[in-house]
């Protein structure tokens, strides 16, 4: 056991620091952040960060050589993505590209594609969307119903996708298609968004300030070259996609922020010093984000010494996402008129974790994966 | 109580009838995100319904134009209209209850001629000035100030959670008067015209995108001394009586509307969600069982409230026992919705200007449950009245 | 409701001052740890005091010994001795109110005949059959078998949290005599003589050392056919009779008795802990304030349900409703008492025979209070109920 | 970052283990164990058990040599304590010794006693009690009120100390006194439990199988020389021996093997794997023990690193309380038969756990004092 940041690593934080230093706007806090990183603002603004990361080599260091990366340790990859979510996560949508869709293409993509993508996105100037959920289909790939169906050397598309975060900025989507009856007839396209048929509403949605994006499909014809891997392939990657995310956002530094502003609101109302029960609340929220903390690191040596897949990852999200839920209320609770305007960074917090924390279905199937895998292992 | 009720089922019948056919069966679809001008004209509109059929003033006394009601009629009367679905009068509340429950006590009969028929008439709306910024949990350490000055109050401070203070014409203000006064006393109480200059409003946003509620700042606000309520400094037993003006009605009819909405979860919660998953599993099943069960036990508390009103028995802490119940299943209730639906919470829909607490969009109505804890004297106030006068604890400490 | 009880007041009176003169200042003292037998004989002392006033059976017939009170009576014959701090009389809880319920519907004259006269005579104590182990939330899936062979059926099976059985003569038991039908059909009703052959008891130790519960093994136990009440196979039917017969004044005891028990609570809050800190921060006093609010909703569920026997209303799943009420609220009540006294709690007393479950040694009353909620058609059966016959939701899965 | 044991810590464990295997009887698990820590049949073994590590050098590896340990690093100590909990705590009464007063008074003590206690200690057959509470008091110094009168070369004491573990049994009692009117007037008297004046009485408590001890002192004649330090000290002696145990017992173990056993329970009666409630309830405990490990293994590594004290030892506790406290809920729900009668080693976990979990007066404590001072210190 050894807790502690080598020197190496301590250089590699104050590293990307710098960058952020030099890359961030000076009212980045004030005006772009509470837009919310969905927002046309910051999505357009990560074009102009990323490139600037690529630049440094720290858009995607963790990538191999051959693909424009440096095969950067896993640690510091872990610490690249610490310090990208703990300043507010500018590389916005540009965060999917770097982390899965990337090497995705890597492994799954054709030469030609692997080319133009995997090189435009390690250029940081590519936005892409992800076209997965469907209205009445939720997370189910079994029951999508976009349709894709061969006309010659093209796929005809039809159907639309909710949900779909950057979809009114976006360059690309990756896109589930249903291209037989069966539960597994799932087919990858990359779909330019400016393919004439694509059409994107924005409807409000209280998850952030801003829109929510529907994107329909009508008689979109997509080049065969674009579909990733076989027919009926999709199952496989999107599989393969997601152990990418494994770990997951390292909730613990938002989480930690907005304790400390609502900490700072109290004591600025003069309600902190005299109320042993907030700071008891308060206290039990610094425990379970430390809680999510360590456990996230033990996932991340996990991952580094390539030991075969845990529930721990399963455990530090279920972990994280129940503090994430208690520090809502304590918001809602103790700093109501934060949520009213009086706010915006933690409007913001609690806005972005309510499909985390007031619906918690995830949570649920997390704390049931960790059951059925996680009993009954040796132990200690 | 239930045989006085059972003696009003012809009336009630009557209430059915009249609102079967004049209640418009496509409000909800109009007001479904309409704007805050057609709003506030169906709300005077179907106020004017009302009072032309006598059920708009039910508890006001003839003398002033009300129907004079009995408080069985009252009670019959708001429950119809509960379970009617018809819109609730939220711009009329103040007027309603708190303006006649005030100014018939302690007005001057210049204030009552001057504003009663007004309200009556349906172009006067109102709202409250009561609470303030970081007063936590005790309304009676509020800092607005009060000078007198000549035959004027000068008026500065700020006041917030003031519910559609933007389309009110006047304000029930609490300011004090006497600074070197402990807490409650040295608070005067007056009548605020709204178009006095000096007054600024700030609209809460909620996370909904709707503002129901605004912030008032009040700056060097000139009131003549006329329209002084009570006397000087006394201002704390006059608001009492605003607050105690309404004697259950209200809770009586979100409790019945709160039973409706149950009805909508439950139907909700046969539906399969956005994963295709039914949601009838145990842990739903338990949860939907838990909080009908305590749906329940609203109703029969306001049930005993209502009962003791009609015996005309001293309520002592009932309501704060009432609406704190409310406000604390009202928001278990909604959250238990918004994870029930899932994702398909996050969508944000249109606002049902007028409607209950739980439209059935279950992320909305939680969200707002939270502003509703707070506006209306929070819960944290409720707890502190049981707190001392239900069960003689000493007073919270100053500092908490 | 109110009306019949307020013309009762002179009949409240009078029991009032009979409790006042004849219950023993000194009960508590004497069953504070008082040994099975001092306990079985101050019951059967204090039922015949009971009986010879004519409080010990209001409820039943005068023609079989009963004083045949109106419902409103028996109310205000409940809460008086709920609030003079009486014994509770648990011993004959079953032979008072089961046994009457289902032989009075359900006996043979003989059945009514033998036991009966014995009941009220205090010298034949009854226990429950009915709960078995692993049968989860659904009694209709019991396993004990009970086989006609001649004039007698044999029985073999386990039963459970059965109260009392140690001290009974006789037990009301279900078996199920067609293990081919479904769930429900195919059980029978029998009397179980508890002398028979084959009858193994096994106390329930509870952690704070009492045991009011047993295990019940039957082993070729032979109950004369005789003995069945109702039909062969319609035990199901005959026992919704039982689990009737009582209707709502043994919760009315129970909310009247928490109440009280509130107030020890109260008075205990107060007192300085054993760290020397007064236990009125902000957190406990919240916690008060909940639990007190909580108890009051639970006393006008009680009321209300009463209200319904009344008028002779169907009560539906409302007894269902106000025994979740109550088995929650009293876990989180006796659980609020051992926090606030620390670590004071964790010293063993003895225990109050007869007593409340409120007894004002919170952690004992926190432990009991799971023994509790298994024991009388745990939580989760009364949820089901709710779920199913009140929520209309569909039947549990099977597995669940 | 490093999770993981290295070779030589590993081969600690086997070592440990094994001295399991030889020392404990075969019927430990269904005999002693249910009989609780504090019993007299522990208690009493405990004598015979730590003679047998003081063998094997498993007593008190820890201490210095010149004591008769073996300076043995804080991991071995630590991995000591996980395997001494995760068999039932045989050691019982001794841990004590071991762990604070043995090492207190190798720094307080005088010659004498340091020759008679110290060794005596580290012989693994003397049995200590701790006379620190009393009748309304609970643990606040200030209040104290048992006396020591010095008459002569005797102190006198008169008083009594409630809550007495191991009183019944116990050689000497480690007695906290008062000296004086003063607040901190409170000394430290070393007392024989033979001594004529000295009387134990037990009563049936909850939170064990057992009873609770307390202990009454009449004119008992204490030498002088059995006082440690000087008058007035104990404070300062007693705030450096709570210092080691900043850490605590680490409650995942019996946590988690409690929580196996409510499962084994579920799986038999078949109410585990079709009830997804159930398992989420597991799973969430898992995550929740999980933490309190890591948490646990990042205080013990701040103490070989000698880090300046940090609220994390708080966190820990903040975090494994917890746990205890949702595991006794979930017991009595899903498993309420354990709890009278039907398991006799879930009814004790319960017990035990009772002042923890239920009472938790501790757990407020700990919470206040981690946002007092875990709150706006330097991150990442």
């Amino acid at each position: 056991m050894e807790f502690g940041w080598t020197p190496e690593q301590e250089d590699y934080r104050r590293r990307v620091r710098q960058a952020l230093d030099e890359l961030l706007p000076e009212d980045w806090d004030e005006v772009y952040v509470p837009q919310s990183y969905a927002s046309d603002l910051q999505v357009d603004f990560s074009r102009e960060f990323c490139a600037g990361l690529a630049e440094r080599g720290l858009l995607v260091p963790h990538w191999p050589r051959e693909f424009g990366g440096s095969d950067s340790p896993d640690w510091n990859h872990f610490i690249l993505g610490e310090e990208m979510k703990a300043a507010g996560e500018p590389r916005g949508a540009q965060y999917m590209n770097v982390n899965w869709i990337g090497p995705t293409l890597m492994r799954y993509g054709t030469e030609a594609q692997k080319e133009r993508h995997v090189k435009g996105i390690a250029g940081g100037k590519v936005i892409w969307c992800q076209g997965f959920s469907e209205p009445n289909a939720g997370t189910d790939l079994a029951a999508l119903r976009t349709r894709a169906e061969l006309d010659g050397d093209h796929y005809v598309v039809n159907g639309s996708k909710i949900w779909t975060s950057y979809a009114r900025r976006a360059d690309w989507c990756f896109l589930l298609t249903r291209t037989g009856p069966g539960k597994k007839d799932i087919t990858i396209l990359l779909v330019p968004m400016d393919t004439p048929g694509i059409s994107v509403t924005s409807y409000p949605g209280v998850i952030k300030f801003g829109h929510l994006n529907e994107v329909y499909f009508t008689d979109v014809r997509v080049p065969v070259e674009n579909r990733v891997g076989a027919e009926g392939q999709a199952w496989e990657i999107v599989s393969h996609a997601l152990a990418f995310e494994r770990v997951g956002v390292p909730r613990y530094h938002t989480g930690l922020d907005a304790l400390d502003r609502v900490v700072e609101r109290l004591k600025a109302e003069g309600r902190w010093d005299d109320d042993p029960v907030v700071r008891a609340r308060a206290g039990r929220l610094v425990a379970q984000f430390e809680s999510a903390r360590m456990l996230t690191y033990l996932v991340v040596d996990q991952r580094v010494k390539r030991a075969p897949p845990s529930t721990d990852s399963n455990l530090a999200r279920v972990i994280a996402l129940a503090a994430v839920n208690e520090m809502m209320d304590f918001i809602a609770e103790y700093a109501p008129e934060a949520l009213t305007g009086g706010d915006l960074l933690l409007e913001d917090y609690y806005r972005i974790n309510i499909p985390a924390g007031i619906t918690g279905g995830t949570n649920e199937i997390q704390m049931d994966l960790v059951a059925q895998r996680g009993l009954g292992l040796p132990r200690g | 109580m239930l045989e006085e009720l059972q003696r009003l089922e012809p009336f009630r019948a009557e209430v059915r009838g009249w609102l079967a056919a004049n209640l418009p069966s496509d409000w909800r679809r109009r007001m479904l995100g309409a704007s805050e001008a057609d709003h506030v004209a169906f709300q005077e509109w179907w106020f004017g319904k009302l009072m032309a059929a006598g059920y708009g003033a039910p508890h006001w006394p003839a003398e002033w134009g009300g129907s004079g009601f009995s408080f069985a009629q009252q009670i019959v009367l708001y429950e119809e209209i509960a379970r009617a679905g018809a819109p609730r009068l939220i711009h009329y509340f103040v007027a309603l209850h708190h303006v006649p429950g005030t100014l018939l006590h302690w007005g001057t009969h210049a204030q009552r001629e001057r504003h009663l028929p007004a309200v009556l008439s349906g172009k006067e709306i109102w709202c409250q000035g009561f609470s303030e910024p970081n007063a936590g949990s005790d309304l009676a350490s509020l800092r607005t100030r009060a000078v007198r000055d000549g035959d004027h109050y000068v008026v500065n401070g700020q006041k917030t959670w003031s519910s559609n203070a933007h389309h009110a014409q006047f304000c029930l203000l609490l300011a004090r008067t006497d600074p070197a006064a402990s807490k409650s006393r040295g608070i005067s109480y007056f009548i605020l015209d709204m178009k006095t200059p000096g007054i600024t409003l700030r609209p809460i946003k909620q996370m909904t995108g709707a503002s129901h509620f605004n912030e008032i700042f009040l700056d060097d606000v000139r009131i003549p001394a006329e329209n002084l309520v009570g006397p000087e400094n006394e201002g704390w037993k006059v608001a009492q009586s605003t607050l105690s003006s309404e004697r259950g009605l209200s809770i009586l009819e979100l409790a019945e509307r709160m039973k409706q909405g149950f009805a909508l979860l439950l139907a909700d919660a046969r539906v399969p969600g956005p994963d295709g998953v039914p949601y009838d599993d145990a842990e739903t099943r338990r949860r939907l069982v838990d909080i009908h069960v305590r749906i329940e036990a609203l109703r029969v508390l306001v049930n005993n409230q209502l009962g003791a009103v009609l015996r005309g028995e001293a309520l002592g802490v009932a309501p704060s026992i009432v609406k704190l119940y409310y406000s604390d299943l009202l928001r278990d209730f909604t959250r238990l919705g918004a994870s029930i639906r899932g994702i398909e919470s996050q969508h944000l829909e249109d606002v049902l200007m007028g409607g209950p607490n739980e439209t059935g969009y279950w992320m909305q109505d939680y969200l707002y449950s939270w502003a509703w804890t707070i506006s209306g004297g929070s819960s944290e106030i409720q707890r502190n009245i049981i707190a001392e006068r239900g069960l003689g604890l000493p007073r919270e400490p100053a500092a908490a």
